[in-house]
């Protein structure tokens, strides 16, 4: 049975006692953040944008001295920038999956993860996007990516790789804004109803006029349905091209036609494990326990399992086949990720990525918001490990054994990643005090007796809450 | 940038000099052979100018640079930033009929040399598709 | 800097397609007006000669116009000039036929370097203290010529003493000239790894007191006794021109090499049969061989010949066949198998031209002379009685009265230097007040047993005439720099390495970018002004008149040059950059290389003597042996960045010095690649990285000379050890020649990579793929 | 007709002097970074002499083998440049335009030889250093990728005073800088168009064989095997 819009219409404006204070009760505690600073959030910001003016401080060294300050060297030509760019961009598939899959799976818990994961989508799209650009030796010159017709008569070459990286990044990067956007919508309204000042003014703005007219309300349903859709076969092609960058190649261990799949699993894998991160970080200092619940590390916990067990399976079949087909070239490789100089850093990976989020991740007992938060943040590292270890073992042990290298990395580069991380987390910070972490009108349509879901497509769903099933309810407040 | 139209040193009068029937390569004698055009020296002028017109202010100006034992800082009217990484062989370009005034203007109606045209890729670039020379990258840039 | 730093910030702001060159500050300097004429962008090329070994390759020099930075008349300001750009080897010179090794093209950063002395200084701070003030010409002059006239007027001109590198041609006559009618005693020609003993061995087994030349392309089989002659030994571009050829220049007719050394020298590598044997022992192998050869009768031909009866002759018990070398009892001796010696035996008498050679450490042992004469007495074993003419052979002197071979071998370096140092030292009437420098450094490359640091100290005046501070100028008191080569006139009387004879010349390439004068002309200077014998025996304005007066003879000898007129003949042989005989038909057919008859009465034989080392084998447990880099020679070029970032060939290090030992005695002690080690003789100790390496033999320790500058310029000075200066002052007796492998060392682990810095080249080190196909 | 320049690198003869490296230092001005960046692999040379070792005393074996751009007809650097710097020239060289090139290292990356050489910082040259640069070639500046140009600057002289005068490029006319000092004539350079050239004729040895071939990369360098003293007679 499907409703019609004017039966949602009537669900919204005749809510019951209860639900019309559950509502405003969530309306407040969203809302709070954005109007209440704490001192935690000033120390915060204050950090990771030191961080942030750090890296900006260390690019501009590198931009005057020139690329050499890094670490790398021949034949060693990438290192932590590119294991950055492929992180921060595997990063960024915590959005999609959470938001646009569980969206269109109707999986109603996503309620209150769906505004989070597609803020680090988001971000770590930019951050990511703006690493090559620091990586370049001419960073000046970066915009000849760019097609635009010039009297030179020159394009760029569409055979290679970094150029439909760069399309694929553009792409997700408006692609990902947008389905962030849209259903912020309603929220800036929300935000310019409860404010004054110069906040009112942009939310105006941002909120493109946004009166909650029904025929709003079905325009954005429809509009997140199609980005939902779109976004999917966009982030996997994604991370699949950045995988091309590699495997274009005829370097050892490079040259895979894994890539794609191994880099797809590994980013959504490395996505779960920041979103379920930073969902644990908000629940602390948002104080958003009644909203994001065990249920949801819980739900997330059984994806980061899966994922954990799949990037396993992906990374077996590729030393495998390597070790199977035993090329000399191949196996200089091989041999040094896996026994001599990099073997502390590939077992740290695994024991990161495979041993200790297995059995936390398995067993419901530990599948707690404390154990999902150390299985993700093992992972995060391990994630990291894994992106290094595919680029940098590759390049110093190249075919010919004579121009092996080895590298090692300079305080620009620590500085630009850990300056990466600053950018995250200042961005975010800046993000919540912006906009709500938690969809409020997600958070109000679950309180709906339909249950929510696209409203459009969804079957009313029986449970009367929607939204949230254990632990205290925000709509147990007093009658 | 260089100024468009530089103040050289010297007043030289191309037209004069022009009028008088010498030949580009008369100084310039580098210009059918390789790369570069030449400019002469101070010693070179003076092989005439010890004799002709030697009351002129602006040849006394050369007298004086030569018995200092300087030569004329002449100015560049055209260069290319080494950033352009770029070759231009001036004897292929006279052989295949280029006039110099193409870019280096009219001389039998300029006093100094001037920036005629904005040396950029593009006009180097028209050019070689419009004489169906080749335009290869390394035509030019090594 | 500020006009690198102006390029980054413009490509900041993003003008750095349109930033001029020209806006750099070099456009506030004046501009001189320029000496020469030259047409921009056209490259000319102007003979000149290699003066950075030697071997006296004929070099075309690339030029250009440019713009330079100099200082004239004490003003800075630009001038366009020619500029060398480029030095390759004379297409028409016979010794180098257009090739040039990778020093002689690094010449061109002697020209450059920017730590020439740019115009004469005076020590102004302590002496070595490297505070000197510039001073005019005309005060330097003065100086130096009041310091000569003081010593004339004390009546002790004897007291002048002149040190230089050795030299040949015409710098060497007027400097001879010059101190002979000063009356000061002869020059003391330094130079730490002369070729003495070798001219002492030729002039007794073949009649000829100088260097071998080999006609390689001929060779079918070469067997080398420690010769380095692809990389450092006696003319290596000749030589691997030849080498090339012997290889795979004839269709069909592959020439085999075999190299006999105890450490793998990158001509070693080359070899196809590599084979080590015991420091000292070369010249057993090669009677073990010759014992083969004569006993089975191998090569009937040869054996009677006169050439093989005279250098045999030098051999004690080489009529009797040479009972005491079988092939059992040189084994014991070197370690090479009998089966070995047995079969190159056999291989060198089957295949056609065979040639042996000796040179490098065999010659630096206590018995280098005897080992010497018996490769001698193998090769004219093998190489005698040929139709046309044998491969090992003597470049004939050029037909000039003043050029050629001194006749009986000169007194080696090492020994001259020790007897000057003694004679400073010694404090008596008539010992050096003065001493006169000239681009010799044995502060840097003479043992330090010789104390001629401290003889140097003990002279009153030091007066150098080189072009770059170093460990010897250092101490000078008064610097006259020297042109650098190419802005001098230049002539090479080679020694090695032609089938003609020939005589090099060459004008400046360039004009001197610095205030500095060449030295031949100040000498000249100088013997005008204190007028008198001195004035007579050099009666030239400038060298180039002496080198004119020195080779105009030659006009009637016809040759490469045919002129009708003198001054003909001086413009065509600067063009061609000298004069050289008329090309001999093949080889050594000239009757100039035919070896000289063997003089009468002189039929004294050298027995077999063992080679004695400093240092017992139980203290010193190791072999040490300094070798001769192709980038460093002697140390001279250390100071060219290109030559310091030259992988060396075998290790691949690069801007430090090392030592090669072998992995087993690295295990032994616990020593890695990369380690720092001490290494310790009776006379010093140094420390170096370690370079594990599978071509040494595991009781050996092998060095390269050249690096451990601590006063040669921004490039030299402070990388690396020099092993020179642990060397114990042993002489090969005969010679007085420094036996520089004659040192024994211990060994010992002090540090891991961070402390030893060894920079390699080479990431890896690899193995050949199984198919040995180029991989 | 077109050229087709290659060159033959006869492992035989080649004695791994190294003039070849310093003939390219000097002709393409190809900076030295100093002791510092050489330490950490950053020294730059488009030749260089590779040694590999086999065995151990008494019986090692080194073999010498000079390294270069291979200018492959199917090059892996160029199809991964995103701005055209790495590209195929007209006469199939695998050209670098440096004035376009923005420094991703892709095409280092890609390269199975590693023969590209990426300026870490702006070269320097102390003065007057500054002198010794061929002003036939550009400087490169920070950030840009360089490599072997097979010469490029005297294949173009060539072909302008060829065209000057009218005639065809004869064979050995023009040679580059390492091939020009090598004086074991291990490096030969020509067109490989020309049948009758050296390279031409070196290169259908028997001995020949490309380095990593099986890579497919069409490589325009051909390495003559070293054989041994018996195989003479077969070559």
């Amino acid at each position: 049975m499907q409703k019609t819009v004017e039966q949602i219409e009537q669900d919204l404006q005749r809510p019951t006692g209860r639900t019309q204070r559950a509502a405003e009760r969530i309306e407040q505690d969203l809302l709070r953040p954005i109007f209440t600073t704490s001192g935690k959030y000033k120390v915060a910001v204050a950090v990771s944008g030191l961080l942030v003016l750090a890296g900006v401080a260390a690019f501009g060294y590198q931009l005057y001295t020139g690329i050499g300050v890094w670490g790398i060297n021949s034949p060693v030509f990438w290192a932590f920038d590119i294991t950055n760019f492929v992180f921060w961009i595997g990063i960024s598939h915590a959005g999609t999956l959470i938001s646009a899959i569980l969206r269109l799976c109707n999986a109603t818990w996503r309620r209150p993860v769906t505004r989070c994961a597609e803020a680090i989508t988001v971000f770590s799209i930019v951050i990511g996007g703006l690493i090559p650009l620091c990586h370049i030796g001419r960073p000046w010159l970066g915009y000849w990516l760019i097609p635009y017709p010039n009297q030179r008569g020159i394009w760029p070459n569409f055979r290679s790789p970094l150029l439909w990286d760069f399309f694929a990044i553009l792409t997700y990067l408006t692609g990902s804004t947008t389905f962030l956007y849209l259903p912020t919508i309603p929220d800036f309204a929300a935000i310019r109803d409860a404010s004054t000042g110069f906040r009112k003014k942009i939310c105006r703005i941002l909120s493109l006029g946004w009166q909650g007219t029904p025929r709003q309300w079905q325009r954005l349903e429809i509009a997140m349905h199609i980005m939902a859709i779109a976004i999917v076969p966009v982030a996997v092609s994604v991370h699949t091209i950045v995988s091309w960058d590699f495997s274009m190649t005829l370097v050892p261990m490079w040259h895979s036609t894994i890539f794609g799949p191994y880099f797809v699993t590994g980013a959504i894998f490395s996505g779960i494990a920041a979103l379920i991160l930073a969902m644990a970080l908000l629940r602390h200092f948002l104080h958003l326990e009644q909203y994001l619940t065990p249920l949801h590390f819980n739900n997330l916990g059984k994806l980061l399992l899966t994922m954990s067990l799949l990037w396993f399976y992906f990374t077996f079949c590729e030393r495998l086949t390597t070790w199977y087909g035993n090329t000399p070239d191949e196996m200089a490789v091989f041999w040094q990720s896996i026994r001599l100089h990099f073997a502390p850093l590939f077992w740290t990976m695994v024991i990161c990525n495979l041993i200790i989020p297995v059995p936390i991740l398995s067993m419901k007992r530990f599948r707690t918001i404390t154990g999902t938060a150390i299985a993700s943040s093992t992972i995060i590292v391990g994630m990291w490990i894994e992106r290094f270890l595919i680029i940098v073992p590759a390049l110093d042990h190249k075919f010919l054994p004579f121009s092996w290298g080895v590298y090692r990395p300079t305080w620009v580069e620590d500085t630009l990643m850990a300056s990466s991380f600053g950018m995250m987390a200042l961005l975010y910070l800046l993000f919540s005090k912006a906009v709500p972490m938690i969809s409020i009108w997600e958070m109000k349509v679950g309180l709906q007796p339909h249950g929510g879901g696209i409203i459009t497509t969804a079957p009313a769903i029986a449970e009367p809450h929607g939204l949230v099933l254990e632990g205290p309810l925000p709509t147990d407040v007093p009658e | 940038m260089h100024p468009e139209h530089p103040v050289q040193p010297i007043a030289f009068t191309h037209t004069v000099h022009l009028a008088k029937r010498m030949q580009c390569t008369t100084c310039h004698v580098g210009v059918s052979q390789g790369p570069d055009a030449q400019i002469p020296n101070v010693t070179f002028c003076m092989g005439c100018h010890m004799v002709i017109d030697t009351n002129n202010p602006e040849i006394k100006k050369i007298a004086a640079y030569q018995a200092r034992g300087e030569d004329i800082p002449w100015v560049r009217v055209y260069n290319y930033s080494p950033s352009a990484h770029v070759r231009f062989n001036h004897a292929p370009h006279i052989r295949a009929g280029v006039a110099c005034s193409t870019c280096h203007g009219d001389m039998t109606k300029q006093t100094t040399a001037e920036r005629k045209v904005n040396l950029n890729m593009g006009f180097c670039v028209e050019c070689h598709k419009q004489k169906r020379v080749s335009v290869d990258c390394d035509t030019c840039h090594f | 800097m500020e006009r690198r730093n102006f390029i980054k910030i413009s490509a900041l702001t993003g003008v750095a397609a349109t930033l001029d060159a020209c806006r750099a500050p070099d456009k506030q300097l004046i501009r001189f007006i320029p000496e020469e004429n030259l047409i921009p962008g056209i490259a000319v090329w102007k003979p000149s000669i290699c003066t950075l070994c030697s071997a006296g390759c004929g070099l075309q020099v690339r030029v250009m116009q440019g713009d330079a930075e100099v200082e004239r008349h004490g003003e800075r300001g630009l001038i366009k000039m020619g500029l060398a750009k480029r030095l390759e080897g004379s297409p028409q010179n016979p010794i180098n036929a257009g090739k040039l090794c990778a020093r002689g093209q690094a010449g061109l950063q002697v020209l450059y370097h920017p730590d020439r002395i740019t115009k004469p200084i005076k020590r102004s701070g302590a002496r070595g203290s490297g505070q000197f003030q510039a001073i005019s010409w005309d005060d330097a002059l003065k100086e130096l010529t009041s310091h000569l006239t003081a010593l004339q007027a004390s009546r002790s001109a004897n007291a002048l003493a002149f040190l230089a590198r050795p030299l040949r041609g015409q710098r060497r006559e007027l400097i001879e000239k010059f101190l002979t009618a000063f009356g000061a005693p002869p020059a003391v020609w330094y130079e730490p790894f002369d070729e003495a003993v070798l001219r002492q061995a030729n002039l007794l087994s073949f009649g000829h007191a100088a260097l071998p030349t080999l006609d390689l392309a001929r060779a079918d089989y070469v067997i080398s006794f420690g010769a380095d002659f692809l990389g450092t030994w006696n003319s290596p571009v000749a030589q691997s021109i030849g080498y090339g050829a012997m290889r795979r220049g004839r269709p069909g007719r592959r020439g085999k090499f075999v190299q006999v050394e105890s450490r793998m020298s990158q001509t070693g590598a080359n070899a196809d049969e590599w084979i080590a044997c015991k420091p000292g022992t070369e010249g057993v192998l090669a009677l073990g061989i010759a014992h083969v050869i004569l006993s089975q009768k191998l090569a009937p031909q040869s054996i009677a010949s006169p050439a093989a009866s005279r250098a045999g002759s030098q051999i004690a018990g080489w009529s009797a066949g040479l009972p005491e070398f079988t092939p059992e009892a040189v084994e014991k001796q070197t370690g090479v198998s009998a089966a070995v010696m047995t079969r190159l035996a056999h291989e060198m008498t089957l295949s056609g031209a065979a040639a042996a050679i000796v040179g490098g450490a065999p010659l630096a042992q206590t018995n280098g002379l005897f080992s010497a004469l018996a490769v001698n007495a193998l090769e004219s074993l093998v190489d005698a009685n040929r139709d046309e003419g044998p491969i090992l052979g003597f470049t004939p002197e050029p037909p000039l009265s003043n050029a050629g071979e001194p006749a009986a071998p000169a007194q080696a370096s090492f020994a001259r230097l020790n007897s000057f140092a003694q004679s400073v030292l010694s404090g008596k009437a008539g010992t050096p007040q003065m001493l006169m420098l000239y681009d010799a450094n044995p502060i840097f490359s003479a043992p330090p047993a010789t104390k001629i640091r401290e003889a140097i100290a003990r002279i009153p005046t030091i007066v150098s005439l080189g072009s770059f501070i170093d460990e010897t100028s250092a101490q000078a008191d008064l610097i006259l720099p020297d042109n650098a080569p190419l802005e001098s006139w230049l002539d090479s009387v080679p020694e090695s390495g032609s089938f003609q004879s020939l005589i090099g010349l060459a004008p400046p390439a360039v004009s001197p970018l610095h205030e500095t004068r060449p030295m031949p002309d100040v000498l000249l200077g100088v013997a005008q002004h204190l007028g008198g014998d001195l004035a007579k025996a050099l009666p030239y304005a400038t060298f180039d008149a002496m080198l004119k007066a020195a080779l105009l003879p030659l006009r009637a000898q016809g040759g490469s040059v045919a002129a009708k007129t003198d001054d003909d003949f001086w413009q065509s042989v600067q063009t061609q950059g000298g004069w050289w005989s008329a090309p001999a038909a093949a080889g050594w057919k000239s009757a100039a290389a035919k070896p000289a008859a063997m003089p009468q009465g002189k039929q004294a034989s050298h027995a077999l003597t063992a080679p004695e080392f400093a240092g017992s084998a139980t203290d010193f447990p190791f072999y040490f042996q300094p070798y001769l880099t192709p980038s460093f020679g002697d140390g001279s070029t250390a100071h060219l960045p290109w030559m310091q970032e030259l992988p060396d060939a075998l290790t691949t290090a690069m801007w430090s010095s090392w030592v090669e030992i072998h992995p087993k005695t690295g295990a032994m002690l616990g020593i890695q690649q990369g380690d720092l080690v001490e290494i310790a003789s009776q006379a010093g100790s140094l420390r170096v990285p370690a370079v594990l390496s599978p071509g040494i033999a595991p009781d050996l320790l092998a060095m390269p000379v050249g690096q451990g500058h601590e006063n040669f310029g921004r490039f030299a000075s402070g990388h690396g050890a020099n092993p020179l200066s642990i060397l114990a002052p042993v002489v090969e007796p005969s010679t007085g020649s420094l036996a520089w492998a004659a040192t024994r060392v211990k060994l010992a682990r002090v540090g891991g990579p961070e402390q030893a810095k060894l920079v390699l080249f080479a990431g890896g080190m690899s193995g050949f793929p199984h198919d040995e196909k180029p991989r | 007709m077109a050229h087709k320049w290659g060159l033959v690198v006869d492992l035989d003869r080649c004695t791994g002097c190294e003039a070849c490296v310093v003939a390219c230092h000097a002709e393409n001005n190809v900076p030295t970074v100093g002791k510092d960046q050489a330490a950490i692999g950053r020294a730059m040379q488009w030749i260089r002499v590779e040694r590999s070792w086999e065995g151990d005393f008494p019986n090692p074996k080194v073999r010498f083998q000079p390294v270069l751009c291979q200018q492959c007809d199917a090059a892996p650097c160029e199809a991964v440049c995103p701005t055209y710097a790495s590209y195929h020239t007209e006469e199939g060289l695998n050209g670098q335009a440096y004035n376009r090139c923005i420094g991703t290292r892709f095409c280092a990356n890609a390269c199975p030889y590693t023969v590209r050489s990426f300026n870490f910082f702006n070269p320097s040259w102390q003065k007057p250093l500054n002198l010794q640069l061929n002003p036939d070639v550009s400087v490169r500046s920070v950030g840009i990728m360089e490599k072997c140009t097979f010469c490029v600057q005297r294949i173009k002289s060539a072909e302008i005073q060829a065209e000057a005068e009218k005639r065809d490029l004869k064979d050995g006319e023009l040679t580059t800088a390492c091939a020009q000092s090598c004086a074991s004539k291990a490096l030969v350079f020509g067109d490989l168009n020309d049948p009758n050239s050296e390279v031409s004729r070196l290169a259908s040895s028997n001995r020949a064989a490309k380095l990593m071939g099986e890579l497919g990369t069409k490589p325009n360098v051909t390495y003559l095997d070293r054989g041994a003293w018996q195989d003479a007679k077969n070559s």
